[in-house]
């Protein structure tokens, strides 16, 4: 049987994504934030999971406001880089692991998830820079990827209980999942930022470093906040944090904290990231 | 429009809730033409020409062409897809960031470096917390 | 505030919508069926809706494989009509209601539905076959409409019990609207029916009168039916029936049955159409 | 590709699953794109020529080409996608859903108008009922 065994959780920003295809990680701007990935590549390296269902946002690259998804997974066999107006990343294609998709499309549904299938779609930024934090560049990515796209670009995003409960359906649906495989389940954005308007910058050390807090010590404080406090308290686009719920969801309710990192900035945005361990003993 | 009072009430912040997406519609989509380089091209050659083509208010017309980020937003535009307006212009998303906030690239890069803008005063309009 | 004062459920066979455009309603094939409607016509004429929400299933025309939404909501101006192989039916374009289907998918996300947002989308016979059967030949339609698309074309479609729930929630938020609306609530598709495949054609009066029969009578055998009973008993396309479900769901509890037909065949289909009153007295 | 033992079970029934969904992607889409009057007119003057614009595997592209309905479905076709090709054929629903089942139209016809295809013995194959 499939089984989860990890999870991460990492922000996304553009720049980072730039900062690697162009050589630039050992600048002074940008090698203390790198530093905080080290261990995450070594450990990553040793684990070798055979799949990574990775939650992320589309950043209006795949979706325009025609049709716009509160959940799409993806079940393509590849996915290209989408070019998000300046060319696209110069990264392998991502390949997905299109019997799990489908396998984990049907059990959520059957479960209550109202879930867009995707048949076909690029990936950006969003799903891209995650692999390259965790993978560095490669000549292909060591790892399959299930792409499950959450929207939180039009405003609202679904709740931080419901994308909770979507990664506890997607523990039950990868556990009767017949082949034996690794799957780590990641979730990407936040952490504070704001990229638009007058109050562009925002930064919060404080709600940031809680809620790295808070995802292994007070779950229920962080599975009952309201969207209002995201965007008050973690900028508007902060509200990608839903995502890393998913994750926490997916992990069951044990879970043994690994590797914790925390940096400001990268370009706008507070990176946070952390890796988590789901093995029961 | 649908009234969302809390989320009016957060400081320098539009959210983009689905009745701007429906306002914006036209304008988002002109901005996700851009992602394909020839469009890229069009559009650089003779922007008033390839904005012609999209049925958009004449305020988001003009907001384009002046670049003015802000009134973009007003007029229904979202920051990821006019990000593609910036990235076909070669700017950064920290440069435009710092535009929309009324600082010079120089000055935001500064705050950020210094641990960005302080959610102090930010969070409420009408609790001027 | 906007109120839900009625429902209607009604098969939505392609052979329907063209008897009427070509002006055979008349023959000795199609009278039966659309003598069926007589009461129906009156009687929405008497009632004049502001807007239906209408439930639908689309037959691959505005959703290809590439993105497949399970519950799709139409937030735009205007929906064109698809051209479904045969150039598009001769009727006037579909006229949306933006301010509520917007009011209704941000309550719907809230309310913890994975509702995928449209801005934009043709609407094929699912939707415009209904129109014409109720309202005829008008030059343009007499009311509003807030489409919501169900998948039923890949398996698995959402449950009988969600698409349920997904009505409750339709009856929640409108009932938050604040302008006052005369709302109708329409569930289409179905019944009995297969369309593919040696065993096209299967009819079933016996579970077709027992659903007509319990919508009203045991909705908890319905909700509770699971989708290899629908395939079994109704044809694999008789699955359209759980769009029903939406929309007595939307009813609330206590209804009062107005008017039932049911006929076979309209080509490949049976044909089932409920009008139900959900005014509280 | 997943089993459905009870999907599996039913008579003369092809259930339109994730996998299937998988596998006939690209047969699928080419029947889109027949929703296009200036496509249907390509076809019909060049069916081969135009098919192999879509990235078909020979079973998909041969079914197409023979009309056989049934091979479409057991590569991966759906028959709302399908319908696309009868339509542009001038068939209707009900002679193909005949053409399916292997009866003529008219004998199909007539089990319609007396009442359809009974479902006895078509429910389930490994129960006999
Ligand atoms: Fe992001
Ligand atoms: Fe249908």
């Amino acid at each position: 049987m499939a089984r989860i065994t990890a999870g991460v959780t990492t922000s996304h920003v553009p720049a980072i994504g730039a900062a690697i295809d162009q050589g630039r990680t050992e600048t002074e701007y940008w090698a203390p934030l790198f530093a905080g990935y080290d261990w995450s590549k070594k450990w990553i390296a040793h684990e070798r999971p055979d799949v990574v269902v990775l939650v992320y946002n589309d950043h209006a690259s795949a979706f325009s406001l025609e049709v716009i998804p509160t959940f799409a997974i993806g079940c393509a066999d590849q996915f290209e880089i989408a070019d998000e107006g300046f060319g696209p990343r110069p990264v392998p294609p991502v390949i997905g692991h299109p019997d799990l998709a489908c396998h984990l499309v049907e059990s959520l549904i059957l479960d209550q998830f109202d879930i867009t299938v995707v048949n076909q779609m690029a990936v950006d930024h969003g799903l891209t820079v995650p692999l390259s934090l965790l993978f560095g560049q490669p000549d292909a990515w060591p790892v399959r990827v299930v792409p499950v796209a959450v929207n939180v670009i039009q405003f609202p995003p679904p709740t931080g209980e419901r994308c909770y409960q979507l990664g506890r359906a997607i523990r039950r649906a990868v556990a009767t999942y017949p082949e034996d495989l690794n799957v780590q389940v990641w979730g990407t954005g936040g952490m504070s930022h704001q990229l638009h308007g007058p109050r562009a910058g925002l930064i919060n050390r404080t709600f940031d470093n809680a809620y790295l807090d808070d995802l292994t010590s007070d779950l229920d404080r962080l599975r009952s906040m309201a969207h209002i406090e995201y965007l008050r308290e973690a900028g508007s686009e902060g509200i990608e944090l839903v995502m890393w719920l998913v994750m926490r969801g997916a992990l069951g309710d044990a879970v043994t904290p690994l590797h914790r990192f925390y940096h400001v900035p990268a370009s706008n945005t507070a990176v946070g990231h952390l890796v988590l361990d789901a093995t029961v003993s | 429009m649908k009234v969302h009072e809390d989320l009016d009430d957060i400081p320098g912040t539009t959210v983009f809730t689905a009745a701007r997406s429906h306002l914006g519609f036209h304008l988002n989509q002109f901005c996700m033409s851009l992602m394909k380089p020839e469009n890229r091209e069009r559009f650089k050659h003779d922007e008033a020409a390839y904005l012609a083509k999209w049925p958009l208010s004449e305020a988001q017309r003009n907001a384009v062409l002046a670049r003015d980020y802000n009134e973009m937003i007003a007029q229904g535009g979202n920051i990821y897809f006019l990000a593609k307006i910036f990235a076909t212009d070669g700017v950064s998303f920290q440069s435009a960031a710092a535009s929309m906030s009324g600082m010079t690239t120089e000055a935001y890069a500064q705050m950020m470096l210094h641990g960005g803008r302080s959610p102090e005063g930010q969070r409420s309009i009408r609790e001027g917390r």
